[in-house]
Order: structure tokens, then sequence, then C-alpha cells
């Protein structure tokens, strides 16, 4: 560990954490120096979130002591921590959807006048905090009615406003696309200028080669190893975080046309007014079709016309041999096969009391009904089965699936509808908050299914990850569907190019 | 024809039904479009409709008030505004010239006159008696209570052993005396039960029945208010008293307004109705029959 | 034998609760164990609680399935009131005893249906739709009974409120079996869990294709069911039904029960068997006070001071406290769930 | 236009268009006479109303403001019966018990983690229980500064009055709206109601905003009690059973949801003159019996609510169509 003679910024000596069943922090030892860029990695449920917890007070640690300045604090809570200058972003969103943008941003510190707060001042103080992210939206509109990657970036923004000494970001960017990771970058950058210490939580590897120091590795709640990232390359860190060699990363470029013929959908001026303008999409047994597009432009709408979330009120969808599809809600989408990950899994996704085990059977069971239980045998088999084959770190199968850390949540989200075999499996940003080895997992998984034949819809903001599995990727921007890309034409380039291009092209 | 607003309590027993049946009853007799008001057992809501009563500028006001207390100021409106008001079963506590008369019995009375039966009935015999209240905090609770105990005052004989409130329904007087009755040695230490109402009675009957004990016999029963049911339970020797309020409290009322109307005349400012007590000896089911179809 | 332990671990502190007032009473007032037989019934302060407590048991059953659905059922008492009335109408009119319940448990299902449909497909929140019916559901009663106290001598109907199968009063079986058959019902069937579920996530459950307007109304249906057994078993207790006053302010006494019973307002997990005994907790409370004697003034204070102290020794941070104090590092750590779960 | 003024909004053209028809069937209905009993009747509804209206924003709810308002009344009457307590030293007593009483369930309420729904239920109990305790019988007040403020109104023009506890309703509506939306106070309800863990992650005091806000509803209730009693000039223990009902339908209808988060106390003072409204038109009516009062009562709640729906629904839906 390099350790200068002067006290670190932040540090943590000894920290541990128990929860019934696991042992989340093992003594870990942490330290983070004034102007630097300290990454926090590890596989899902390394014990990463839990350790940002117990540094800002929102969770009692069970042992350690935490050091600013060199000197002992003990934040209770995490208004404690704010007051100790310490800004965070939790891993899940945490603002107030039922707020307005401003108002979330300056909760806690409104600019009053004569004790009144000035709701004006309010809204150009938020407005001003947001440019820095390029941010041009409404602030005076409530929270919930944008996405939740914009969310991510106010989430971010307020922690910046928080933090005077360090800012602890843990995933912000797993939603995000290039650009706006880009500008919440530059404003990292120049608050390691102003001598701030960041911890940087993050699955993308590229990422933190690109704005990390220094980083830190836990497994299994332990300390692997600190070091300073100049010195380190991609397959030891990977080498560390999991404790074996990745396999091969999965990088095979242009994927052969799956078998052409009768395609197994057909929708054909489908939309939805207000949500997503009408498009055409046909898609084959085994192929995974990729959406790409910038924050808000409809990539979550298409899924969710086709669901049936929003049910569309233009268009039909029929199957391959001819017959049209009734898809007015989730029920009706599920009864003709289809499956939906949905990307906000908080609100859309997880039932967080329910076990593991339950959650998995839960889409299964809704669609055999109420009558016909899922004997418990049957379902603790299923469950068992997931958690061996996408490795989710649970003690058993009974554990409430809130209490699980996000990856793994994903996981069981994927899990939940891979059992039930669809035919047409829409994934929206399946690998959000995932680590690497699970990662390459999933993108092998969802490989072997379209093998089997069961068609996929892919929306992902990380371009790579598109290029390497899709066979098609069909790119929207402003709610159009504006271009798609096949074969050999599928590259990182000529998405972004079709992302920004001014003029919308006919669509192939 | 004249406008009279009513405002009544609410409906919360048979005997309120059959007042408002009979006041609706006179009103039509004598060619008067009443306004009915149901306050929902809610003072407020009596004292919102004689105000909207005042803004409609009805000929008078009959309000049967849910509480004594509390209706100075509104009263005071009706006057400034030249209507006449007449109080049924219930008094206010507001001074007197804020109302023309006042129909209605006396509560107190009305409990000592059932004490008086039971110290007449039991003629110096010992005994235990246990009391069914009427809702903990209304006046007839209050004064029925009172009127018994000032009734029994000085008897040796007879002690009030247990007081529970029955809420004046049928499903609490059946509870409260099944207690009462694993309480008190099986029951064979009650003999007799005072009942704010009929309507408990007629459940606490029920449940001196499945003790295995006789009602009428082995624990005596004297009530108020005289509901069809409760002479039922008289003529098949269930029950031994009960104390009439009679429900016609508009016939009267309507009779001090018509004289009123007329030619000013003051009616007297308390008008009485007569709290008759029944026993087995005056025929029940002949009673019964009478009163079975006033909408009790 | 897992299961069973779990389960054990799940309503022991309700067991305990009734166990320490049955006690309590019973040191007050000596002779609360006597129970002998009479007119070919069991009879005594126990057997009052249990038959007493039925309706209340009943409401709380369909209330923990509402409740588990994260809503509420405050018209439960009005229907009660709606239900009895229309079994007094019944009989009265000379229905017979079938075409009468029939009718009566038709009513308390229109009920539920009409409150289903409201939290369901008009998204009225479940307090106020619900209020609805109880502002109105009285004066339906009172339609039907006209504002009188309709009374019938029908001993078939009566046998509902005072009857006994060997020598166990009908009200204490009707609970008993309708509670256990819901719980077979729920617990054997797939519709535990999706009840659960819609409680825990509305949105999630139905993008994982749960048929969430069907359950929820179902749910508020069982409720009026419920409520319709327990009108009966009122009404034919008094031998009459009273519009006014049949089930008046059981619907707070029913969600008390489902509260102490240990299932969350907010929805998801729910016990019905540990309801049930919420309900005899509330109702051995009432008995007490009514045994022990005291002046009527007293029995809200008396009411809510028990009923404060049972909730807070069992909630969560109570029991965080108990079991830090018997060193059990593993439970120690159980509040954290509660208190941080972002 | 705001987006969240939307139900509010919505509710004041309910009003509007239900006063219009009551008008054309009773023409006696547009008085001052009607305005001024509007606004007295229902003062002490409002006043709770508002103290509800910052409970429920904040995901919780309040079940004993009906039997603090007759603690409160039997305590004046008592106090001011058996002391020579000026009334105003009286009133500031009982508004300290009050405000006490709520921060207690406010504490409960957050320290033990218990829900509001049974904590203000027992508190429920054991007002009305203190209640009877003091009294069981209505108690009169005779005090002449009680008939001083009954007699401070503004007669308007039609013989309407405008009185002392109805201009109260309306300050404290005005206050209740700044406390709402313009302080910090406020926006940790609203933050509160929107996710209790995440607004403590963020930083709101949990423990210090929830105690407040249970105070200020007993502070409010407390308040509503002194208003009542001035409108009937006595205590009795029974008075204002079932308030607290009529104080969430109001709040309800006010456009503020059940769920917390979301809400306006100006919605509130319209949600109580809809019901106002609904009675007044119910005596005007004058012909139904005591059991389809009740029908109708509930009818036009259900009428109201469903038209306040559909009417957000629609303008929603419009404009996400438009743009
Ligand atoms: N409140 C809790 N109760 C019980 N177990 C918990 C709780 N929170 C976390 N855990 C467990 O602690 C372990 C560490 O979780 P943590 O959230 O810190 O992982 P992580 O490194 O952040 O993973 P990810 O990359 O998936 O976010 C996991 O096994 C998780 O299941
Ligand atoms: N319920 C809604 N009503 C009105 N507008 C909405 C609604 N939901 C989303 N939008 C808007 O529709 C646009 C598309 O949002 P969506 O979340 O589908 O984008 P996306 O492409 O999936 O982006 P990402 O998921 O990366 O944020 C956004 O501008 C969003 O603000
Ligand atoms: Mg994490
Ligand atoms: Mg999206």
């Amino acid at each position: 560990m390099p350790q200068s003679d002067s006290q670190p910024l932040l540090r943590a000596r000894g920290v541990s954490k128990v929860f019934p069943g696991t042992i989340a922090l093992d003594g870990v030892d942490f330290s983070l120096e004034a102007g630097e860029v300290h990454a926090l990695l590890g596989e899902n449920g390394a014990g990463k979130s839990t350790l940002i917890k117990c540094l800002t007070g929102a969770y009692r640690r069970d042992g350690g002591d935490i050091l600013l300045h060199g000197e002992i604090i003990d934040p209770k809570c995490t208004i404690d921590a704010q007051g100790y200058g310490i800004g965070t972003v939790y891993q899940e969103v945490n603002l107030l959807p039922n707020l307005t943008v401003a108002e979330n941003l300056s909760l806690g510190h409104q600019p009053t006048r004569f004790g009144m707060i000035s709701t004006r001042a309010m809204n150009r103080g938020a407005r001003e905090v947001l440019s820095q992210f390029g941010l041009d939206i409404d602030v005076s509109r409530s929270l919930e009615s944008y996405s939740v990657a914009v969310q991510q970036v106010i989430a971010i923004a307020r922690a910046v406003t928080l933090s005077g000494k360090v800012l602890i970001l843990d995933e912000p960017t797993a939603s995000l696309d290039s650009k706006e990771v880009e500008l919440v970058f530059d404003v990292v950058r120049s608050l390691r200028q102003r001598g701030l210490g960041i911890v940087f939580i993050s699955h993308f590897l590229d990422q933190i080669f690109e704005i990390t120091d220094r980083v830190t590795v836990l497994r299994n709640g332990r300390l692997v190893g600190s070091e300073t990232t100049s010195d380190i390359d991609r397959v030891r860190l990977v080498n560390l975080m999991l404790g074996r060699e990745l396999e091969q990363e999965v990088r095979s470029h242009g994927k052969t046309h799956a078998a052409a013929g009768e395609p197994r959908l057909t929708f054909t001026g489908f939309g939805r007014k207000g949500r997503i303008e009408p498009f055409d999409l046909s898609i084959q047994p085994g192929e995974v079709v990729g959406v790409a597009g910038l924050l808000g432009s409809g990539r979550t709408e298409t899924a969710e016309v086709m669901f049936g979330v929003a049910p569309h009120d233009s268009g039909e969808a029929r199957r391959g041999d001819g017959t049209v599809l009734n898809l007015a809600s989730p029920r009706d989408a599920i009864a003709a096969g289809f499956g939906f990950c949905p990307e906000d899994r908080k609100t859309d996704g997880v039932i967080a009391d329910l076990t593991v085990r339950e959650n998995i059977a839960l889409a299964l069971q809704a669609r055999i009904g109420w009558m016909r239980r899922i004997p418990d045998r049957e379902q603790r088999a299923m469950a068992n089965d997931y958690i061996r084959k996408l490795d989710i770190r649970t003690p058993d199968a009974e554990k409430p699936v809130g209490l699980l850390s996000g990856g793994n949540q994903q996981k069981v989200m994927l899990a939940r509808w891979l059992v039930t075999n669809p035919s047409f499996l829409i994934l929206d940003e399946p690998t959000r908050g995932i680590d690497v080895g699970a990662h390459a997992e999933i993108i092998r998984l969802i490989e072997d299914l379209c093998k089997q034949g069961m068609s996929l819809l892919v929306i992902s903001s990380e371009l790579d990850e598109l290029v390497a599995y899709s066979h098609r990727v069909i790119v929207v921007r402003d709610r159009h569907h504006v271009a798609e890309l096949t074969g050999g034409d599928i590259t990182t380039d000529n998405m972004v190019r079709a992302i920004a291009a001014p003029e919308r092209e006919a669509i192939s | 024809a004249q406008t009279v607003g009513f405002s009544q309590i609410g409906s919360e027993s048979g005997w309120r039904a059959a007042e408002t049946t009979l006041t609706l009853q006179q009103a039509k007799e004598r060619g008067i479009d009443l306004k009915f008001a149901d306050a929902q057992q809610k003072q407020e809501n009596q004292i919102k409709a004689l105000r909207s009563f005042i803004a409609q500028g009805v000929d008078a006001i009959l309000i049967a008030p849910v509480v004594a207390t509390g209706w100075d100021s509104v009263l005071e409106e009706a006057k400034e505004a030249e209507i006449p008001v007449i109080l049924l079963d219930r008094m206010v506590d507001s001074s007197d010239d804020l109302y023309l008369t006042a129909v209605g019995s006396d509560l107190v009375h009305e409990g000592s006159v059932a004490g008086q039966w039971l110290v007449d009935e039991l003629a110096g015999k010992d005994c235990n008696v246990v009391e069914l209240q009427g809702t903990t905090g209304s006046s007839p609770a209050i004064d029925r209570k009172n009127g018994f105990e000032q009734a029994i005052a000085g008897k040796d004989n007879i002690k009030l052993i247990r007081s529970q409130t029955g809420d004046f329904t049928r499903t609490k007087g059946k509870e409260v005396m099944e207690s009462f009755l694993k309480a008190e040695d099986g029951g064979k230490n009650i003999c007799a039960l005072y009942a704010h109402n009929d309507d408990m009675a007629v459940g606490a009957i029920q449940a001196i029945k499945e003790a295995g004990l006789k009602p009428g016999s082995d624990i005596l029963v004297v009530s108020i208010d005289a509901v069809p049911d409760i002479f039922q339970a008289m003529a098949a020797g269930e029950a031994n008293a009960t104390v009439e309020l009679t429900p016609n409290m508009a016939g009267p009322a309507f009779d001090a307004l018509e004289a009123f109307m007329k030619d000013g005349t003051m009616p007297p400012k308390f008008i009485q109705t007569e709290s008759k007590l029944y026993t087995q000896a005056d025929d029940p089911q002949a009673v019964y029959e009478q009163k079975k179809d006033l909408g009790y | 034998m897992n299961g069973l332990m779990l389960f054990m671990r799940r309503i022991w502190p309700q067991l305990l609760t009734l166990a320490v007032i049955v006690g309590l009473i019973s040191i007050m007032f000596p002779g609360f164990f006597q129970i002998s037989i009479a007119n070919g019934r069991l009879y005594g302060s126990p057997i009052d609680i249990l038959n007493r407590g039925a309706p209340v048991a009943l409401l709380a059953i369909g209330m923990t399935l509402v409740i588990a659905t994260r809503g509420i059922d405050l018209s439960v008492g009005a229907v009660m009131a709606i239900c009895g009335a229309v079994a007094a109408w019944g009989i009265t009119e000379g229905y017979g005893l079938f075409a009468t319940l029939a009718m009566a448990l038709a009513a308390g299902l229109a009920c539920g249906l009409w409150n289903g449909v409201l939290v369901a497909i008009l998204g009225i929140q479940p307090i106020v739709a619900t209020l609805i019916l109880m502002v109105a559901g009285r004066g339906i009663a009172q339609l039907i009974t006209e504002g009188a106290i309709l009374t019938f001598n029908h001993e078939g109907l009566i046998f509902f409120g005072s009857g006994s199968v060997f020598t166990i009063p009908t009200p204490v079986i009707i609970g008993v079996l309708t509670g256990a058959i819901i719980t077979l019902i729920v617990r054997r069937s797939a519709l535990g869990m999706l009840i659960e579920a819609i409680g825990i996530n509305l949105r999630a459950s139905t993008l994982a294709g749960v048929n969430t307007r069907v359950l929820l109304i179902a749910v508020y249906m069982t409720s009026g069911l419920c409520a319709a057994l327990a009108g009966i078993i009122a009404a034919a207790d008094i031998r009459g039904a009273d519009a006014n006053n049949a089930g008046l302010w059981l619907e707070l006494d029913a969600i008390l029960a489902v509260v102490i019973g240990g299932t969350s307002l907010l929805g998801g997990r729910f016990s019905l068997i540990a309801s049930l005994i919420g309900a005899l907790i509330i109702q051995a409370v009432n008995t007490g006070i009514l045994l022990s004697g005291f002046p009527p003034e007293f029995n809200l204070i008396i009411k809510a001071v028990i009923i404060l102290i049972i909730l807070v020794l069992q909630s969560p941070t109570m029991r965080t406290v108990a079991v830090f104090f018997s060193k059990d590092p593993v439970g120690a750590s159980d509040k954290e769930k509660e208190t941080v779960a972002p | 236009m705001n987006a969240r003024l939307l139900p509010l909004l919505a509710t004041l053209v309910i009003f509007l268009v239900a006063y219009a028809v009551c008008y054309a069937q009773y023409p006696a209905m547009l008085s001052t006479r009607v305005i001024g009993n509007l606004l007295t009747d229902n003062a002490f509804l409002g006043i709770v109303a508002v103290g509800m209206t910052f409970v429920i924003i904040s995901g919780g709810i309040d079940l004993s403001v009906g039997s603090v308002i007759a603690f409160a009344g039997v305590f004046i009457a008592v106090m001011l019966r058996d002391t020579s307590l000026h009334p105003l030293a009286v009133f500031s007593m009982l508004l300290l018990i009050t405000t006490l009483f709520g921060a207690s369930m406010g504490a409960i309420i957050h320290y033990l983690e218990m829900p509001p729904f049974i904590v203000t239920l027992a508190g429920m109990f054991l007002a009305r229980g203190m209640a009877y305790v003091l009294s069981i019988d209505a108690v009169p007040i005779t005090h002449e500064f009680y008939e001083y403020m009954q007699r401070l109104y503004w007669l308007m023009p039609g013989k309407g009055r405008l009185t002392l506890i109805g201009g109260l309703m309306l300050l404290v509506v005005i206050a209740g709206s700044i406390l709402a939306h313009r302080t910090r106070f406020g926006m940790n309800v609203y933050a509160i109601g929107g996710g209790a863990q995440t607004a403590a992650l963020m930083g709101v005091p949990l423990a210090r905003t929830t105690m407040a806000i249970y105070a200020l509803s007993g502070l409010l209730a407390g308040l509503a009690g002194i208003v009542f009693s001035i409108y009937t000039s006595a205590g009795y223990s029974l008075a204002t059973v079932g308030v607290e009902l009529d104080a969430i339908a109001a709040v309800v209808i006010g456009g503020t949801l059940l769920t917390g988060g979301s809400g306006f106390v100006a919605g509130t003072l319209i949600g109580v003159l809809i019901m106002g409204l609904i009675q007044t038109y119910i005596i005007f009516d004058g012909s139904l019996s005591s059991w389809w009062t009740k029908i109708l009562i509930g009818m036009l709640l259900f009428a109201f609510i469903v038209l306040q729906k559909g009417l957000v629904w629609t303008t929603a839906k419009r404009r996400i169509a438009g743009g």
C-alpha cells in the first residue's frame, strides 16, 4: 500500500459487518487520499455497497474505526456524514420521485428568504448545477417524470453539491450512456483538482482505467489488495476480483444472420401516441436485436409498448404464421410467450420482501395460474438451479431478495424470466450493475438462449456489448426508430453516427 | 302551507325511528311541509341544520337536541330571525326565552319510576341489582342512572353491585350481561336487572336464558322506553316492567305551534309527556299489537 | 418439522400475549376457568371470549388478506349490518333458511365486489373507496330494516348465533372453519404468495404477469364474505337485525387484530392464524374489562393502555432490544432490515 | 400550467359546478348567509383537516383528532368551571397538552417503528377516555369572554356572518399553505411522504420531523377543540365522534394522496367546503329519510372522487397527446 506521511483523508480500519447468514465485511481496511479517484472493485456481493454504507453511517458497523484526517469519527446517519463533508450516491437511485428536480437537489439546504424558501432561487441554482452535467431539463417538474438515467445524473449532481471533502459514487454510471459518462467524468476530474477524495464503484473496467488513480479490490467481504491503477493491467485486475482467470472476454464481432426464414414476430406500424412513434420490426427465431440510443430516446418505451405495459394504439403484431397477437397487457404478452426484464429493478422488478425462490417462481406461477401451485420442491430446485447457473450470491434460496446486492438482484430478475422459457425475451439494460465475471456469463447465456431458438430484444447503453451479441441493432432517437444496422455494419462507430445524425435516415 | 324544519339526532334506535315516523305522520295530517334533517348523532350537524333552516327561512323549527349544552348562539340566531323553536324529548340548558316550548319526558323521573317499581316489587326483600347503562356520557344514561339511584337511596335491602355500559344496543346488552352472570356466581348472586333501555334488556334476557336461568323470575327485569319487543318478552313472562317514553312528541309540539301561530298563545315552557309504567298486569300482548306498526 | 418451527416462531409473541392477558384476568377473577355445560352448550368465560370474538375474528380473516395487498377495508362493519339486515328480512319474508343465507352471503360478496372494483379498476385509494361503503352501507342496511330492529324467531337462523354443535357454540365453529378453509386455500394454492407479491410491489407484480386486478377484487370479495358471515352471526345472536349498531366500529377492532397479529399495514407477508389470535387477544381484553367491574368511563383508557403495551412490546425496536439482552448475535442485526433498505 | 396543480384545479372546478347546480335548484343557496354558515359550521373541521393534510402528505394518518377535540372541549369547560383562570390561559395550557400529546404519538411512531394507524387509534381511545374521566356530563361554558368572542363577527351584506372562528379557519389554511409549500419543514414533510428511508438518506431529520408533524396535528386538533367550544359554548365528551374520518375524506377530496408525498392545504379547504355543501344541500332538500341521507352522502362522495379522477385523467392524457 502506498502510505504517505501525511494522514489519509478518509480511512477505514478493520471494518466488519455481519448480516444473518452472511459476513458482508470482514476487517476491511481502506484509505482514501485527498485529490485522488479511488476505485472500489469486486464481484457482485463482494461488500462494496456495504462498506460505503458503513463509512457513511447508513449501517451500524459491527467493528472497526473510521478516521477522517486521522481523527476517529463515528457518523451515525447520513446526515452526520454530510456534516463531515462526505457526499454519497448510493447504488439505487435514492431521490424522491414526488418532489421536483430542484427540490431534490436542494433538500435540506434550500435557499431561504425571511425563513421562506425562495422557489426562484432554488430553481435557478438547480439549473446551474445540472448544466455542469449537460442536462437542460425543466427543474420544476417532478422527478418521476424523468427516466432512471436522468435521475441518476441528478443524484450525482446532488452528491457533488453536498460533498466538501469526499464524494462517494456507488455504480453511478450503470445506466448512463457514453456522453453522460463523459460529463460525469469531467465533473469528477475537476473535483479531484479541487482536492476532494472520490470513491468510485463500477463494473466497467474501461471506466476504471480511464478515471481512477488507485484501485482497491474486495472479495467475499475481505480486502484482496490495493494498487495504483497505472501499475495494474486488466487481466490481473479481473484475476484479483474473481480469484480466478476469466476464460475469455467475449468479443465476436459481426454475427451471421440467424437462420433466415419465417420471422417469429412481426410488428407493423406499432406505436403509442406520446410514447413511441410507430415502428416496423420483425424478429427471427434465435435472433438478438439490440436497441441503441441516447438517454430518454425511447428505448424503454419501445419495450414497454411491445410488452403491453403501455398498450399500443396503432399498428399490430403478428406471429410468424400470421395470427394477430393481442398485446393489451403484460398478461397478454406473457401468454403470447413474451418475457420482459425491466430496467428499473427497484420499482418494476424485484418483490423485495419475497424470497429469492419466490421471486424466481413468480412469473411462471402467474402464468400457470394461482390454482396450480408449483410445489415447494420444484420451486426450490428451480431456484437452486439458477442460483448455480447465474452464480447468484446468496446463502440460500430463502433470503428476501431485497437483501441481496444490486447485481445479484438483477440476476434474480433474469432467472425469473428464464424459468418461464419465453420464445421472445426483452431485456432492458440486463447487465446493469453486473460484475465482469457475471457479465461474461450473461452474454454467454444470451448467446446460448438464441442458439436454442429464443428471440431476444436487448436494450443497452453499452455499445460494445451490443456489438458483441447483436445480429441486428435498432437505433432510436427522439422516439423514432431511425436506423437499423446488420451484420458487419454493427460497429460502435456506426451506432454513434446513427445516434448523432442530424437527419433521420430511412429505416431499411 | 307552513314549512317546519325538523332536526333529528339520527336513527340510532327503534324508538328514535318511531319518533321520526310519528313526526312525519303528524306533519302530514296537519298539512305541514316538514323539512327533515338527520344529524347522524352529531351536534355539529344539528347546528348546521338549524343554520340552514334559518337561511332557508322556515316558519318554525323542531329539534331533538343530542346534548343539553351548546345551543345558545344558534338559538339566538333563530330568535333574531323570528323563527320559533320547539325542543323535542330532550332539554337544553339555554335560557328558556330562546325557545317556544319543550316537549318531552323527565329522564330522571323515568329512572325513578323504574326504581320505585323495583322497591315496591321487592317489598323489603334483599336484592342485588345489576345495571346496564346507556352510552357513556349521554344524557339519558346519566339521568336514568341518577333517577334510579334516587329511588333506591336509603333502601338497605337493594344493592347496586355492578354497572357497565351496554351502549343502548342489544348486542352489547347481551355481552355485558353474560359477563355479569359469570362474575356473579353464574347469576345466582343477581336478583334484578335494570337496563337504561329496552333493547339492552332484550339482549340481556337472552343471555340470562342461555345461562340456564329464568328471566322475569330468577332475575327481575325492568327497563325503559316501552318498545314493542319488550312487550313480547313481558307476555312471555321474561320481563317484568318497562317505563314508557312516548315517541309521539310531535303531536303536542304541533298543537302548541298552531296555537302560537294563530293568536300568539304562549305555551308552557315544558310540556311533559307521561312516563307510564307498564307491568305484566297491563296485558302486554295487546300493547304489543297496538305498538308494532308504529315504526319502532 | 422445519415448517412448524418457523410457524411457531412467527406466532409465539401473539400466543404469549394472549396467555399473559388470560393469566391476568384469572388472577383478577379466579372463577375464570370454570367451564360447565348449560343448555347443551359449553358455558364459561373462556367460551365467551371465543364466542364473542368470533365476529371480529371473521372480519380479521378478510381484513388480513386485504391488508396484505396493502389495502384496508373500513366497510366491514357496515357490510355486517347490511348482511344481517338481508338475513333478517329474508327470513321474515319467508324465503326459507337456505335462500336467506344465500342472499345474505351474496350481499356480502356484492359489497366486496363494489369495493374491489373501486380499488382495482377505478384506482381509488382503499381507505377512501371503502369509506364510501362505510358511510352508505349503514344507510342501505337501514333501508332494509326501515330503521327499526327487525326481529325474527326462526330457529334455524338463530342457530347460527346461539346454537351449538357438540356443545361448541356455532359462531366459534364458523370462525374456526372459515379460518381453516381460507388458510388452506391461500397456502395450498399460490394465492398467498401472489397476494403478498401484490402488497409488496403492485407494479412489479403486474409486470410479472400476475393478474392483479382480479386478485384484488377477489380479496375484497373475500372480506365481504367474511363480513357477511359475521353479520349473520351478529343478527342471529340477538334474534334481530340492528342496522344502526351491528358491527359499529368493529372495523377498527378487526384492523387492530390484524396488526396485533403482526401483519404490516404496509402489505406483504401475512399470517391468518396470528390475526385470529389477535382477535382473541382483543376480545380477552374486552371481556376482562367487563369482568373487572371498573366503572365504564375507564373502559377506553384501560383498553388504550393495554393495546399500547402490547404493540410496544411487539414493535420491531423492542424485539431488537429483547434479542440484544439475550445476546443473540444473529438476531441482533435483525433491525437493520427494517431501518435500512435503500 | 404545472401538472402538480391538476388535482387542485379539478377539485375547485367540481366545487364550483356543484355549487352552481345547487343554486339552480335552491336559489337561497347563494346567499351570504349560507356562505357564512359554510365557513362557521365547518371551521373546526377545516382547522383539524389542515393538520391532517400534513400528516397524510407525510404518508401517515391521525385517527386521534376527533377525540382530541372532545377532550379539548371538556378540558376547557371543566377548567373554566372549577378554576378562575382566564380562558386565554386555559387555551394555552390546552394547546400545550395537545401538542405534547401529538408529539408523543409521533415519537412512538418513529422510535418504536409502529404504524401511525394503530398508534393514533390508541391515541383516539386514550383522548376520549381522558375526556370521560374529566367529566361524563356535558359542561356548559358561561364565561363572558366566550360571549365576547361569539359576538365578534362581520355582518356581511345579506345578513351572512363571517365569524371569528370562520376567519380563524381561513387564517389557519393560509398559514398551513405557507408552511407546506414555503418552508423547509414543509419540504421535509413531502420528502418523508415520498419515502421515509430515502428522505433519511438525503438528510431529512426523520425523528424531529415526524414528531413535529404529529405535534402540529395535535396543536391544530387542540385549536379545533377551542373553536368547537366557542361554537357550542360547552364541553362534551361524546362530541365530534368520527370527525377524523370526515377530515380524512375532506383531505382526500381536496386532492391529497393517502399514499403520501403529494397534496395541497388549499385543496383541503375546498374538500371541507364540498363536504359542507353536500350537507347543506341535503338539509335544503329536507325530504330524505335518515337512511337515504347516509346513502346519498356516500354516493356524492363517490361521485366527487370519480369526477376528480376522471378530470385529472383526461387532462393528463390530453397533455401527453398534445406534446
Ligand atoms: N440488509 C442486508 N441484510 C442481509 N444481507 C445483506 C444486506 N445488505 C447486503 N447484504 C449481503 O451482504 C453482501 C454484500 O452486499 P453488497 O451490497 O455490499 O455487495 P456489492 O459488492 O455492493 O455488490 P453489487 O456489485 O452487486 O452491488 C451480499 O451477500 C448481500 O446479500
Ligand atoms: N409516463 C410518461 N409520461 C410522459 N413521458 C414519459 C413517461 N415516461 C417516460 N417519458 C418520457 O419519454 C421519453 C423516453 O423515456 P425512456 O425512459 O423510454 O427512454 P430510454 O430510451 O429508455 O432511455 P433510458 O432508459 O436510457 O433512460 C423520456 O423523455 C421520458 O421523460
Ligand atoms: Mg453494490
Ligand atoms: Mg430505458
